[in-house]
C-alpha cells in the first residue's frame, strides 16, 4: 500500500462525486460473459467484472494504480509488516439484511486458503504468509497447506487481525486481486444461482455466451431498505452483452454499447474514426519471453543472456505499440509501479550475445523454439517476430511455434521458452513474487536463485515505495542479470466510451469501476 | 389422277446442311432433292451418319445449337420454311408437319401426364378447350389401336410399355391432322413383333388420314413394306432414288447393289452363298473424297472418272422418276457385275461339346412397390433349358427382348449361378460354378462375344492392350515379342489394320469395335464362343462383314458358335441349329431348316411373319401379334405364350404346361396344339419368282 | 417408401448411438479432460492445481468415471428427456440447444427464403441457353460469391453496410432484443456464399434438360417457348436441384459457423463451435445427436421429395 | 449447287507438343513442380535453409511448361484457359517466390502503410498489414501453403474416398452395407466437430489438415466413386474382363477406376476450392495452419479486425480476393472440361 491516501481513513475509494452527475441509466459493456461459480476460482478479470458491483473487496486500486480501502476503512501493519490489522468498514449490510463483519472476512480467507477450494489466491503473497505443510499429503505424497493456527485472528466485530509468518507488502493490494472477492458466508457454487453482495449492483439476468444484466439493489431481501455504504451510485443498470475479443469495437461502433472491455492496437485506427473518447492505460500488463532454467540449453546462464543481448526491447515496443506502453527491462517491473527503480537502460549487443554463444559452445548458431499462444492478442506473435528477426543477426534461430491459446494454457509452465501474458500487478514486489520466488506456483521459469529471493525479501519488508526502490533494484538487478526473459514492453490498454458516459477511467487491469460512472 | 399437276407437300431443292463444330464445318447433307406428293410415302435409307435424320430435323427448321441450312430451299406446300418466321414456324411445327423419333421414351416428358402431353398439341395449334382437346386426345389413343386410353392418358410415360409409348408419340404427332409426317427409325428401339404391329399402324394411317410421310429407316425390309418411293443416301447425299419397285429390282448405283446384297434374304447361306460386305467404311464428312464419294469403295471405279468434279443427280432414263448420281451406271454390265466370293463346303459337326439339362435361372427381386413391406417376386428368367451343342456348330438363341437370352449367356459365363439343372462342358459342371472359381482351363475354353460394340471395349485402354491381356492372361503366349505377334495375327483375321493396336476404342467405329470385341474373344483359342447379339447394333454392310468374320474363324478353328438374336434373318442366315425362347422357356428347337418351315410354333410363327425381309420376290402370311408380353416375375402358368398366341385354347393354353413335342428327331416344339394341326401349317414366307434383271442373290459364277 | 423411412430412421438411430458413444470416448482422454480443466478454471490455475485437487475436481465435474458409465447414465437421462447440463454456463443443455436451434432456424429460413428463388433464377436463366452471353454472366457472378470466402464477404458487408454506410447493424448479437435488421448481413453473407452453388447446380441440370429429346419434341410440337420452359424443362430441371437444396440444411445447421462466430449470432454453429473448443460435452453429444437427427431428416426430405417430384420414381 | 465447303484443318501441332502430351511426360512434368512445391512446403522445417530454394528450381521450368501445354490442348475451350492462367500464375508463384525480389515476408516493417506508400525505406506495392509486414510478398509466399495443403489434402481424400467408393462399389454387398454406413456416420456428423475434434486431438498442423479434409470429404468422394463404379460395373467390358477370370482388385484399378476419372476430375476441381475455404475458415478459426509462414487463411484472419475500417480493408481483400482467384480458376477448368467433354 501507499501510505497517504491509503491511511486516510476515511476516505471514500471513489473519486468524488460529480455535481453535475445525473441519476439514472443504462451502462451497456460489451465484454465477454461468463459464467459465474466461485470468486475465488475466478479465471478471467471478465468474470470479476460481473461481479465487482456485487461482490467487493476489502481495497480497492484505482485507474492510477494506488490502492485504497474498501470494506476494510483502514490498515495497518506492524514495522516488521508481519502483523496486519484492518478495520472494517461500519454499516455496511449484505443485499441479504445482514451486517457485514470481521467473520465473513475471516470465513472468506479461510476458505481462500483451503487446498479443496482450489482458488489461486493461495498464491498470493499474504496467503503464502498464512499456511504451512501439513500431516495430509495429497495423492503423489506431497504435503497438503493448511492454515497456520493463529493466523487469521477476529480481534472484533469490524477488526481482523492476520499475523503473518514472514513480512508481507502487498496485503491492500493482494486483497483487491480480482478472485478475492468478498462473499457472504452462505455462498455455494455456482454462485450466479444465489449471490449475495454488499455492493450497489444484484444480478438480475445470467445468460452464459449471452448477457449479464445487473441492477441496482434497492431493498434487502428481507424487504429493508438499501443504502449503499459508498454513497451515491448514478447508473440504474450495468448491462454486459457478450462480444468476443475482436467484435467489441464493432458493436461499439454499431451503437449496441457504451463501452467495452478492450480493442487491440490494430483497432485503435478504425477506434480513432469513431465518435467516443479513447482511454488509453498505462499497465504493467506484458508478455514475458521466459526460458526456463532447468531445461537445455537455457540451463547455461550465457545462452539465456546471449539471447537477451541480441534483442533490442525498444524496438520492439516501438513496433507493435507506437503510442502508448512502456519499454521493458527484463525485470518484469514496470514503471507504472509505484516502487519501479529504473536501472540503466538496456543495450543490444550483438556482439557480446554471440560471444556468450561461442563460449557456451553455440558458436555455430543456436536453434530454439518459442511457443506463443497468442493469449492477449496477435501481437505477441509480432513481438516474437521481431525478436527473431533481431535475434537472426546474433546466429540465434529463433523458430516460432504458435498455438491456440488454449492450447497455451496447458503448457504455459512446462514449455522450455514461452511467451506468456502476464497481467498488470499494483507492485512490483508482487509480480515479483508470483512469478520468480523460488517454488512459487507460477514460476513458469523455475527460476530459482536465494540471493534473488532474499533481495525481494528485503524489499517487501519495506512499505514506503521510495525507500524500498532501493531494495528492489538489487531484485531487479539480479533477476536482469540471471537473464530469464525477454520482457520486451508493457502494453498500453485501450477502451473506448461514448460521450455521454462520464466518471469513466481506464483501468490498469481492465478492472471495472461503474459507482461513480454516469451518463449525460 | 396426275401427280404431277399437284402441288407436292414437300419439296427439297439442292439442300446442303452443314454443321459447325470445333473441328471445323461438317457438310452432313449436301445437295439433297426430295418430292413428296400429297398421300404418298416416301423413304430414305442408307448407313448410320450418312445424314438422314438431319434431314429430316432440317424439314423441321430445327437445326439445334450448331447446325444451319447452308444452301438450297425447302418448299413446304410451296413456301420456302427458311424465310418464315419463328412464329410461323411455330405454327406449322406440330399441326402440318409432325415427327416421330426413334427412342419413344426419351421423346416423352417423364415427369408429365401423357393425357397432357397429348392435350397440349390442340390447346395450343387450334385454341380449343381443355375438355375438347382431352376429348380428341383420347379418341386418337384409341384409333392408334391403344388399349384402355382413359388409363394412359393418365399414366407417366415410364408407366407404358416401349411400343405403348411409340403409339402414343404417332398418337401425338397425328393429333392435329398433319399434312406431313416424318417418322425417324420409328422402331428401331422395338422388338420384331412391336415393330410388325407399328409399321401395320402406319400403313393404315397413311391410308386413313392421307398424310404424306417420310419414313427413315436403315432396314430396307421396313422401307419396302411402308413407302412407294425411296431415297438411298451415302455419305450425306442421295445416290439414287426412285419407287420402290424399280429400285429394290433395278438398282443403278453401286452402292445401293452393295447394301442389298449384305442383307441376309432367304436364300443366302453361309457356305454357299455367303454375304458379300461392301468393302471400306463411310467416310468422314471432312474426309470425303473428291468426285464420287463412294468411290474408294466402289468396285466399278475408275480412276480419272469417278474422283473428278462434282456429280449430278441423272435420271436413269430420261423423264423417268428414277435418279443415280454416278457418272458409269450406264456403263456397268449390271448382269455381270459381280463376283461371286467364295463358296465353302459346309462344316463338319463334330462331338457333344456342351450339354445344358433342365437348367434354371431365377432371380429373387424386392417388390417395386415399397408400401408392401418386403414382398419379393421371383423372375423366372430361364426355365428348364434343355439342349446340346456340337464341336463347330452354330446355335442359335432367338426371342424377343427379356425372354432370358443374355441371362443364359451369363450363366454360362459364371457371372450367375443357375438355379437348377446342369450345364455340362465335357466333365466339368458349370451350373454352380463362379467365374472365380473355374480353373484357367475352363475359362479359356469359354468366350463371349457382347451385344453392345459401344460397351465391349473399355473405353480407356488402346486396342492391341485389351487383346493382348487375353492373350497373357490366358497363357497362349507370354513373350511380349510374340504377344504383339499375336495382336497382330488377330487383327489380320479380324480385318482390320495393325496399327489399331495403338488406338483407343473411341478413334473407332461401332463395326471396327466389334471386330475387336470378336478378336479379344478368340485371342485364347476358345472351344466355345457366345456371341449375345453381336450384330445388332450394327449397320446391314457392316453386319455382313461381321457375320462373315464369324464363320470364317469358326471354320478355322472349328469353335462352337452360340450366336444369340432377336434377328430371325440372321440367325436363318449362320446358324446350323435354332433355339426359340419365350419368357424364359423354350418354344421350339431343331435345325434351321424346320424351324424356318412348317411346321412351327405358333410364337416361332409369329416372329417370322414380324422380320421385315428386303426382297420384293419375298411374299409373307401376315401374323400381327397383339397384347403385350407378360412381366417374367409372373408369367402365366400354363403356356407362356398364351396371352398372344392367335391359336389359344381358352382352358387349356392358360392352365397346363404344353407337352415337348418331337416333329422330327431332335425338333421339339412346346404346344398344346394336335400334331396334326401343327404339320398343317402354311409356310409363313414365300418366294416368288424373281423378275430381276440380274441374279443378284444367286449370282453367275 | 414407408420402408424406406422406417429404414433410415433406424440407421438415424444406429449412427446417433455409435456417435455419441465415440464421442463420449474420445472426450473421455485425459487430453480433453484436461482441456475442461483449462477453459473452465484458466491456464495458471489448472497447472497449480495439485494432483489431488484435481482428482477432486473431476469428481465434482463427473468425469471421474469410466466413459461407458457416463455414456449409460446419459442415455438413461436422454431417454427421460434429461440431456445434461453444460460445463460452460451451467444451463440445462435442452433449454440451450432448443435456444439456439430456434436462432438458426430463423436465420435459416430466411437463406432459404432468399437462396432458393435467386438461385433457382439464376441457375434457369443460365441452363437455359448454355454458352450464351447471359449463361456466362450468371455463372460468372454465381461462381464469383461462391468462390470468396465467407469471412471476406462478412467482412466487407459490414464494413460497407454497417460501418460505412450505417444502414445496419454491424453485428448479429440483438443486445436490444429481437431485432430484423440484424439479422440482414448474416442473411446476405449466407445467400451470396451459398447461392451460387445451388445456382450452378440448376444451370447443369437445366442445361442437362434443355439438350433432352423431350425439349425437342416440345419445340417441335410447335410449342410457344414459354411454355417448353415453364412446363417442360422447369419441372425436370428443379429435380436434381431439390436435392442439393434440402442438403443445405445441414450445410445451415453447423456449417455457418464463421458467419454466426463473426456477427455475434448466438446460433447453433456458434453453440457447437464453442462447446467444441471448450470440451463441454454434453452440448456437443446433444448437438450431434441433433445435427444426425437433421441431416437424417434432410435425406428422407429429400428422398421422398425427390420421388415426389420425380413420377418415374413414384410410381415405379 | 451447292459448294463442298472445305474444312479449315488446324495448322499440324508441334511434335514436341505430342510427345509433352503424352500421359507419361506429363506426369513426369507434374511430378517435377510439385514434389520440390511439397517437400519445400511441408518440410519447411528440415531442410536447410540453404538448399530450400534450390529445391524448387526445376519446378519453375516444368510449371511453364505445363501451363503451355495446357493452353495448347485446352485452347478450344477459353473458359478453361482462363482457369488454368489462374492457377498456374499461383503455381509458377508459388515455385518462383523464393527467387523473386521481396522481402521478409514476415518481417514486421511499417504498421498500416497504406498501398503504394514509401515507409521505412520500403515500397510497399501492396502496402503493409497491421504488423508492418509487406503484403505483397506475403501474399504471393501464401499460395505455397495454401496451394501445397489444399491439393494434397483433396489428393489424400480422394485416394481414400475411391478406394473405399470402388470397394462399395464393385464388390457390394457386406462390403458396401458397412463402408455406406461408415460414411453416413461421418457424413451426419457436423462437419465443424469433426474438424475441432481432429484438430484438437491431434494439434494444429498441416498433416492433421489433411486428415481432417480426408474425414470429411472423403465419405462424399466414396459415394461418388461408388455410384460411378455402380453404373459401369454392369459394362460389357466388366463383364469381359470377369470372363477371362480377373482378380476384382484388377478390376477396380484398370477397368472401373479409368473409366471413372472425367467425373471425378471434375469433382475434384470443385472440391479443391472447397477444400481451400475449409482450410482458410480453419485457419480463421484458430484450428488450421500455424504461423509463422504466411498463408491466405492467416491473412484474412489477422486482418478481418482491422479490414473493418474501409481505409484497411485491402489488408483482408488482397488475401481473399487471392483465395477467390484460386477457387475460381478451379471452378472454371471444371467448367471448361465438362462444356469440352460434351461437346461434339
Ligand atoms: N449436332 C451435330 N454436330 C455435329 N455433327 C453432327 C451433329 N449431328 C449429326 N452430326 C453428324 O452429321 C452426320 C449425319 O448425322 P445424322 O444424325 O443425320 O445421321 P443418320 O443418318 O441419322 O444416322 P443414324 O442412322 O445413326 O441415326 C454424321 O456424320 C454425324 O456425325
Ligand atoms: N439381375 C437381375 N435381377 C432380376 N431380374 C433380372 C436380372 N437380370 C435379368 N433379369 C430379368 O430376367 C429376364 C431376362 O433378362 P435377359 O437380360 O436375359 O433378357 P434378354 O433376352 O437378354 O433381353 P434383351 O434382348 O433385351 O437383351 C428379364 O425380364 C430381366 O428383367
Ligand atoms: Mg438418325
Ligand atoms: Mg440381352
Amino acid at each position: 500500500g501507499l501510505p497517504a491516501p491509503a491511511f486516510a481513513q476515511s476516505a471514500m475509494p471513489f473519486p468524488p462525486d460529480d455535481p453535475k452527475a445525473k441519476a439514472g441509466g443504462i451502462l451497456k459493456v460489451a465484454m465477454e460473459v461468463q459464467k459465474m461459480e466461485d470468486p475465488a476460482t475466478y479465471s478471467w478479470v471478465q468474470m470479476s467484472n460481473q461481479t465487482r458491483h456485487t461482490l467487493e473487496y476489502l481495497s480497492m486500486t484505482g485507474p492510477d494504480n494506488i490502492t485504497r480501502p474498501m470494506l476494510a476503512e483502514s490498515w495497518k501493519p506492524t514495522e516488521d509488516l508481519k502483523t496486519w490489522t484492518f478495520n472494517l468498514r461500519q454499516g455496511v449490510l449484505w443485499h441479504n439484511g445482514e451486517e457485514f463483519t470481521a467473520d465473513h472476512v475471516a470465513w472468506n480467507i479461510a476458505r481462500w486458503l483451503d487446498p479443496k477450494t482450489a482458488s489461486s489466491n493461495i498464491g498470493l503473497s499474504f496467503a503464502s504468509a498464512m499456511v504451512e505443510d501439513s500431516d495430509e499429503k495429497d495423492a503423489k505424497g506431497k504435503p497438503l497447506k493448511r492454515m497456520i493456527k493463529g493466523a487469521l485472528e477476529v480481534v472484533d466485530k469490524h477488526t481482523l487481525r492476520l499475523n503473518l509468518n514472514k513480512s508481507v507488502l502487498s496485503v491492500p493490494e493482494d486483497f483487491y486481486n480480482y478472485p478475492t472477492a468478498i462473499v457472504h458466508p452462505s455462498f455455494k457454487a455456482p454462485l450466479s444461482d444465489n449471490m449475495i453482495g454488499t455492493g450497489p449492483f444484484a444480478l438480475a439476468e445470467l445468460k452464459v455466451g449471452d448477457k449479464c444484466i445487473l441492477k441496482r439493489v434497492k431493498k434487502t431481501t428481507d424487504g429493508k431498505d438499501f443504502k449503499y455504504w459508498g454513497g451515491n451510485v448514478y447508473l440504474d443498470e450495468i448491462h454486459y452483452y457478450n462480444f468476443e475479443a475482436d467484435n467489441q469495437l464493432s458493436a461499439f461502433a454499431s451503437g449496441d454499447v457504451d463501452t467495452l472491455y478492450s480493442f487491440g492496437v490494430e483497432q485503435i485506427d478504425m477506434a480513432n474514426s469513431l465518435p467516443g473518447v479513447i482511454h488509453v492505460a498505462r499497465t504493467a500488463q506484458t508478455i514475458c519471453c521466459r526460458m526456463k532454467v532447468t531445461q537445455k540449453p537455457f540451463t547455461d546462464k550465457r545462452v539465456r543472456q546471449a539471447i537477451v543481448k541480441a534483442v533490442d526491447n525498444a524496438a520492439v515496443k516501438t513496433l507493435i505499440f507506437p503510442q502508448g506502453g512502456d519499454v521493458g527491462e527484463n525485470h518484469h517491473v514496470a514503471p507504472v509501479h509505484p516502487d519501479y527503480a529504473p536501472l540503466p537502460p538496456l543495450k543490444r549487443d550483438v556482439a557480446a550475445s554471440k560471444q556468450l554463444l561461442q563460449e557456451a559452445g553455440f558458436g555455430n548458431g543456436l536453434d530454439v523454439t518459442i511457443d506463443v499462444g497468442n493469449t492477449d492478442g496477435p501481437w505477441h506473435q509480432t513481438a516474437c517476430e521481431a525478436m527473431r528477426d533481431q535475434m537472426k543477426e546474433a546466429g540465434i534461430n529463433m523458430k516460432i511455434n504458435v498455438m491456440p491459446a488454449a492450447k497455451y494454457w496447458e503448457i504455459w509452465d512446462k514449455t522450455p521458452f514461452g511467451c506468456t501474458a502476464w497481467t498488470h500487478r499494483p507492485l512490483g514486489t508482487m509480480v515479483m513474487s508470483l512469478g520468480y520466488r523460488t517454488g512459487a506456483p507460477w514460476n513458469e521459469s523455475s527460476y530459482s536463485n536465494p540471493e534473488f529471493d532474499k533481495a525481494l525479501d528485503a524489499a517487501e519488508g519495506v512499505l514506503d515505495p521510495k525507500e524500498r526502490k532501493g531494495k528492489l533494484a538489487v531484485a531487479e538487478k539480479i533477476l536482469q542479470d540471471d537473464a530469464v526473459m525477454i520482457l520486451p514492453l508493457f502494453r498500453p490498454v485501450y477502451t473506448i466510451v461514448t460521450k455521454d458516459v462520464n466518471g469513466y477511467e481506464g483501468h490498469p487491469t481492465q478492472y471495472h469501476q461503474f459507482n461513480k460512472v454516469w451518463k449525460a | 389422277m396426275s401427280v404431277s399437276e399437284q402441288t407436292p407437300v414437300l419439296e427439297c431443292r439442292n439442300l446442303c446442311i452443314s454443321y459447325f463444330t470445333r473441328a471445323g464445318e461438317i457438310p452432313a447433307v449436301v445437295d439433297f432433292n426430295l418430292k413428296l406428293m400429297p398421300g404418298e410415302a416416301h423413304g430414305i435409307v442408307g448407313e448410320s451418319g450418312c445424314g438422314k435424320s438431319t434431314v429430316a430435323l432440317a424439314i423441321m427448321n430445327y437445326m439445334g445449337k450448331n447446325g444451319g441450312i447452308v444452301g438450297g430451299e425447302i418448299l413446304f406446300e410451296g413456301r420456302d420454311m427458311r424465310t418464315m418466321s419463328g412464329e410461323e414456324l411455330r405454327r406449322i411445327r406440330g399441326s402440318k408437319i409432325a415427327m416421330v423419333y426413334q427412342e419413344p421414351m426419351a421423346s416423352l416428358n417423364p415427369s408429365m401426364k401423357l393425357g397432357e402431353q397429348l392435350a397440349e398439341v390442340p390447346i395450343y395449334h387450334e385454341g380449343v378447350s381443355r375438355e375438347q382437346a382431352i376429348e380428341r386426345s383420347q379418341k386418337m389413343l384409341a384409333s392408334v389401336r391403344l388399349p384402355d386410353p382413359q388409363r394412359i392418358m393418365n399414366s407417366y410415360p415410364h408407366q407404358i410399355s416401349g411400343g405403348q409409348q411409340q403409339r402414343v408419340v404417332i398418337a401425338m404427332a397425328l393429333l392435329s391432322n398433319p399434312k406431313l409426317l416424318l417418322l425417324d427409325e420409328p422402331t428401331t428401339a422395338l422388338d420384331v413383333t412391336v415393330e410388325a404391329g407399328i409399321v401395320e399402324l402406319i400403313k393404315e394411317i397413311s391410308a386413313k388420314f392421307g398424310t404424306s410421310l417420310i419414313y427413315i429407316s436403315h432396314n430396307l425390309g421396313l422401307i419396302l413394306e411402308t413407302c412407294s418411293r425411296l431415297t438411298v443416301m451415302y455419305s450425306g447425299e442421295a445416290v439414287e432414288s426412285g419407287d420402290i419397285g424399280t429400285v429394290f429390282t433395278k438398282m443403278r448405283h453401286p452402292y445401293t447393289r452393295g447394301l442389298f446384297s449384305s442383307i441376309p434374304v432367304p436364300g443366302a447361306d453361309k457356305n454357299m452363298r455367303p454375304l458379300r460386305s461392301i468393302r471400306g467404311q463411310l467416310p468422314l464428312p471432312f474426309a470425303r473424297p473428291t468426285g464420287c464419294y463412294f468411290g474408294p469403295r466402289c468396285d466399278h471405279f475408275v480412276a480419272g472418272r469417278c474422283d473428278q468434279g462434282i456429280l449430278p443427280m441423272l435420271p436413269v432414263e430420261s423423264g423417268s422418276s428414277h435418279f443415280v448420281r454416278c457418272v458409269r451406271f450406264n456403263e456397268i454390265d449390271w448382269s455381270r457385275a459381280t463376283t461371286r466370293s467364295d463358296q465353302h463346303a459346309p462344316i463338319e459337326t463334330g462331338a457333344i461339346v456342351l450339354n445344358v439339362s433342365d437348367m434354371s435361372k431365377h432371380y429373387t427381386i424386392e417388390s417395386g412397390s415399397a408400401v408392401l413391406l418386403g414382398a419379393k417376386k421371383t423372375v423366372k428368367a430361364n426355365e428348364r433349358i434343355t439342349f446340346r451343342a456340337r464341336e463347330a456348330e452354330t446355335i442359335a438363341i432367338v426371342g424377343e427382348s427379356g425372354c432370358g437370352k443374355s441371362t443364359f449367356a451369363k450363366v454360362l459365363m459364371g457371372l450367375e449361378g443357375a438355379t437348377n439343372g446342369k450345364v455340362q462342358l465335357g466333365d466339368v459342371d458349370l451350373a454352380n460354378l463362379p467365374v472365380q472359381r473355374r480353373s484357367e482351363n475352363v475359362i479359356s475354353r469359354l468366350q463371349m462375344i457382347f451385344q453392345n460394340p459401344f460397351d465391349t471395349l473399355n473405353p480407356s485402354h488402346s486396342v492391341g492392350s485389351q487383346i493382348s491381356r487375353v492373350i497373357r492372361k490366358f497363357g497362349v503366349e507370354r513373350d511380349p515379342a510374340k504377344v504383339e505377334e499375336r495382336v497382330n495375327q488377330l487383327l489380320d483375321i479380324v480385318k482390320l489394320p495393325r496399327d489399331f493396336a495403338k488406338r483407343r476404342p473411341r478413334q473407332l467405329s461401332g463395326g471396327q469395335k466389334q471386330r475387336v470385341g470378336i478378336a479379344r474373344a478368340f485371342a485364347g483359342d476358345p472351344k466355345i464362343v457366345i456371341a449375345d447379339e453381336p450384330v445388332s447394333a450394327l449397320d446391314v454392310s457392316v453386319q455382313a462383314a461381321v457375320t462373315g468374320l464369324l464363320t470364317d474363324i469358326q471354320r478355322e478353328n472349328r469353335t462352337t458358335l452360340l450366336f444369340i438374336s432377336h434377328d430371325l434373318s440372321v440367325v436363318r442366315y449362320l446358324a446350323d441349329r435354332i433355339i426359340v425362347m419365350y419368357l424364359g422357356k423354350i418354344m421350339e428347337k431343331g435345325t434351321t431348316e424346320e424351324i424356318f418351315s412348317p411346321p412351327y410354333h405358333p410364337y416361332t410363327e409369329a416372329l417370322l411373319s414380324a422380320v421385315p425381309i428386303a426382297d420384293t420376290s419375298v411374299k409373307k402370311r401376315k401374323i400381327v401379334l397383339t397384347g403385350e408380353i407378360p412381366s417374367p416375375s409372373n408369367p402365366p402358368p400354363g403356356c407362356p405364350f398364351c396371352t398372344r398366341c392367335p391359336y389359344v385354347m381358352k382352358g387349356i393354353c392358360d392352365t397346363q404346361v404344353p407337352p415337348q413335342r418331337e416333329m422330327a428327331p431332335r425338333h421339339v416344339i412346346a404346344c398344346h396344339l394336335d400334331e396334326a394341326t401343327l404339320r398343317a401349317m402354311q409356310p409363313v414366307i414365300t418366294i416368288e419368282p424373281r423378275e430381276m434383271e440380274a441374279e443378284l442373290v444367286a449370282g453367275g459364277a | 417408401m414407408l420402408k424406406l423411412i422406417a429404414s433410415r430412421l433406424l440407421q438415424m438411430v444406429l449412427i446417433m448411438g455409435v456417435v455419441s458413444a465415440l464421442l463420449f470416448f474420445i472426450f473421455d482422454s485425459d487430453k480433453f479432460k484436461k482441456q475442461i480443466a483449462v477453459a473452465e478454471l484458466g491456464g495458471f490455475a489448472v497447472s497449480a492445481l495439485s494432483d489431488q485437487d484435481y482428482q477432486n475436481w473431476l469428481e465434482r465435474k463427473g468425469l471421474n468415471v469410466p466413459f461407458y458409465e457416463r455414456y449409460a447414465k446419459w442415455v438413461g437421462g436422454i431417454l427421460t428427456g434429461d440431456l445434461g447440463k453444460s460445463y460452460q454456463t451451467n444451463e440445462p443443455v435442452a433449454t440451450l440447444v432448443a435456444d439456439r436451434l430456434k436462432k438458426t432456424g430463423i436465420l435459416g429460413f430466411w437463406v432459404f427464403a432468399l437462396m432458393i428463388p435467386l438461385s433457382l433464377t439464376f441457375g434457369i436463366i443460365a441452363g437455359m441457353k448454355e454458352g450464351s452471353a447471359q449463361d456466362r454472366i450468371t455463372s460468372f457472378i454465381s461462381i464469383v460469391t461462391t468462390s470468396l470466402p465467407e469471412i471476406a464477404t462478412a467482412v466487407i458487408l459490414m464494413s460497407i453496410f454497417a460501418l460505412w454506410l450505417r444502414w445496419l447493424p454491424a453485428n448479429s448479437a440483438m443486445v436490444g432484443g429481437w431485432n430484423w435488421l440484424a439479422l440482414v448481413l448474416p442473411v446476405m453473407t449466407l445467400v451470396l456464399y451459398d447461392f451460387g452453388y445451388v445456382a450452378r447446380m440448376t444451370r447443369a441440370s437445366m442445361a442437362e434438360v434443355m439438350t433432352s429429346q423431350y425439349i425437342r419434341t416440345a419445340i417441335l410440337k410447335g410449342l410457344p417457348y414459354k411454355r417448353v420452359i415453364l412446363r417442360h424443362a422447369l419441372r425436370n430441371a428443379l429435380i436434381a436441384p431439390f436435392t442439393i437444396i434440402v442438403l443445405q440444411m445441414n450445410w445451415l445447421l453447423s456449417g455457418v459457423v464463421v458467419v454466426e462466430f463473426f456477427f455475434q449470432y448466438a446460433g447453433f454453429g456458434k453453440l457447437l463451435l464453442d462447446a467444441a473448443l471448450f470440451g463441454d460435452i454434453y452440448v456437443i453429444q446433444a448437438a450431434t445427436l441433433v445435427a444426425v437427427f437433421v441431416a437424417v431428416l434432410s435425406q428422407i426430405i429429400s428422398d421422398v421429395g425427390y420421388s415426389f417430384l420425380n413420377p418415374r420414381i413414384r410410381f415405379s | 449447287m451447292a459448294a463442298i465447303t472445305s474444312i479449315p484443318v488446324s495448322p499440324p501441332p508441334l511434335s514436341i507438343l505430342k510427345i509433352l502430351q503424352q500421359p507419361r511426360s506429363l506426369i513426369v512434368l507434374v511430378l517435377l513442380m510439385w514434389l520440390p512445391l511439397m517437400l519445400n512446403v511441408m518440410l519447411a522445417g528440415s531442410i536447410s535453409e540453404t538448399v530450400r530454394p534450390y529445391l524448387l528450381l526445376p519446378a519453375i521450368p516444368s510449371a511453364l511448361i505445363l501451363y503451355g501445354v495446357g493452353v495448347l490442348s485446352w485452347r478450344e475451350s477459353p473458359i478453361a484457359i482462363i482457369g488454368l492462367t489462374l492457377i498456374f500464375f499461383w503455381l509458377i508463384v508459388a515455385v518462383s517466390v523464393p527467387f523473386l525480389p521481396l522481402v521478409d515476408p514476415n518481417k514486421p516493417i511499417a504498421p498500416f502503410a497504406p498501398i503504394g506508400a514509401v515507409k521505412n525505406n520500403h515500397y510497399f506495392i501492396l502496402g503493409a498489414d497491421f504488423k508492418g509486414r509487406d503484403m505483397l510478398a506475403r501474399t504471393l509466399w501464401g499460395c505455397q501453403r495454401v496451394l501445397v495443403w489444399g491439393v494434397t489434402a483433396t489428393l489424400v481424400a480422394y485416394l481414400v474416398g475411391c478406394i473405399f467408393g470402388l470397394v462399395a462399389g464393385y464388390l457390394g454387398g457386406w462390403w458396401d452395407q458397412v463402408i455406406s454406413f461408415i460414411a453416413n456416420v461421418l457424413l451426419s456428423f457436423p462437419v465443424m466437430v469433426l474438424f475441432i475434434l481432429i484438430m484438437n486431438y491431434l494439434g494444429a498442423s498441416g498433416f492433421n489438415i489433411v486428415i481432417a479434409v480426408t474425414f470429411a470429404s472423403a465419405p462424399a468422394i466414396m459415394r461418388i466413386v461408388r455410384g460411378l463404379t455402380f453404373d459401369t460395373k454392369n459394362r460389357d467390358y466388366i463383364f469381359a474382363a470377369q470372363t477371362r477370370g480377373e482378380h476384382p482388385l484388377r478390376i477396380m484399378i484398370y477397368e472401373l477406376l479409368p473409366n471413372a476419372r472425367g467425373p471425378i476430375i471434375v469433382d475434384a476441381c470443385l472440391r479443391l476450392g472447397y477444400t481451400t475455404v475449409a482450410i482458410t475458415t480453419l485457419t480463421f478459426l484458430g484450428l488450421g495452419l500455424q504461423p509463422p509462414d504466411p498463408d491466405w487463411g492467416l491473412m484474412i484472419k489477422e486482418a478481418a479486425n482491422v479490414a473493418k475500417s474501409p481505409q484497411f480493408a485491402y489488408m483482408l481483400l488482397i488475401p481473399a480476393l487471392s483465395v477467390s482467384s484460386l477457387i475460381l480458376g478451379f471452378n472454371l477448368i471444371a467448367d471448361g472440361l465438362r462444356e469440352m467433354s460434351l461437346r461434339d
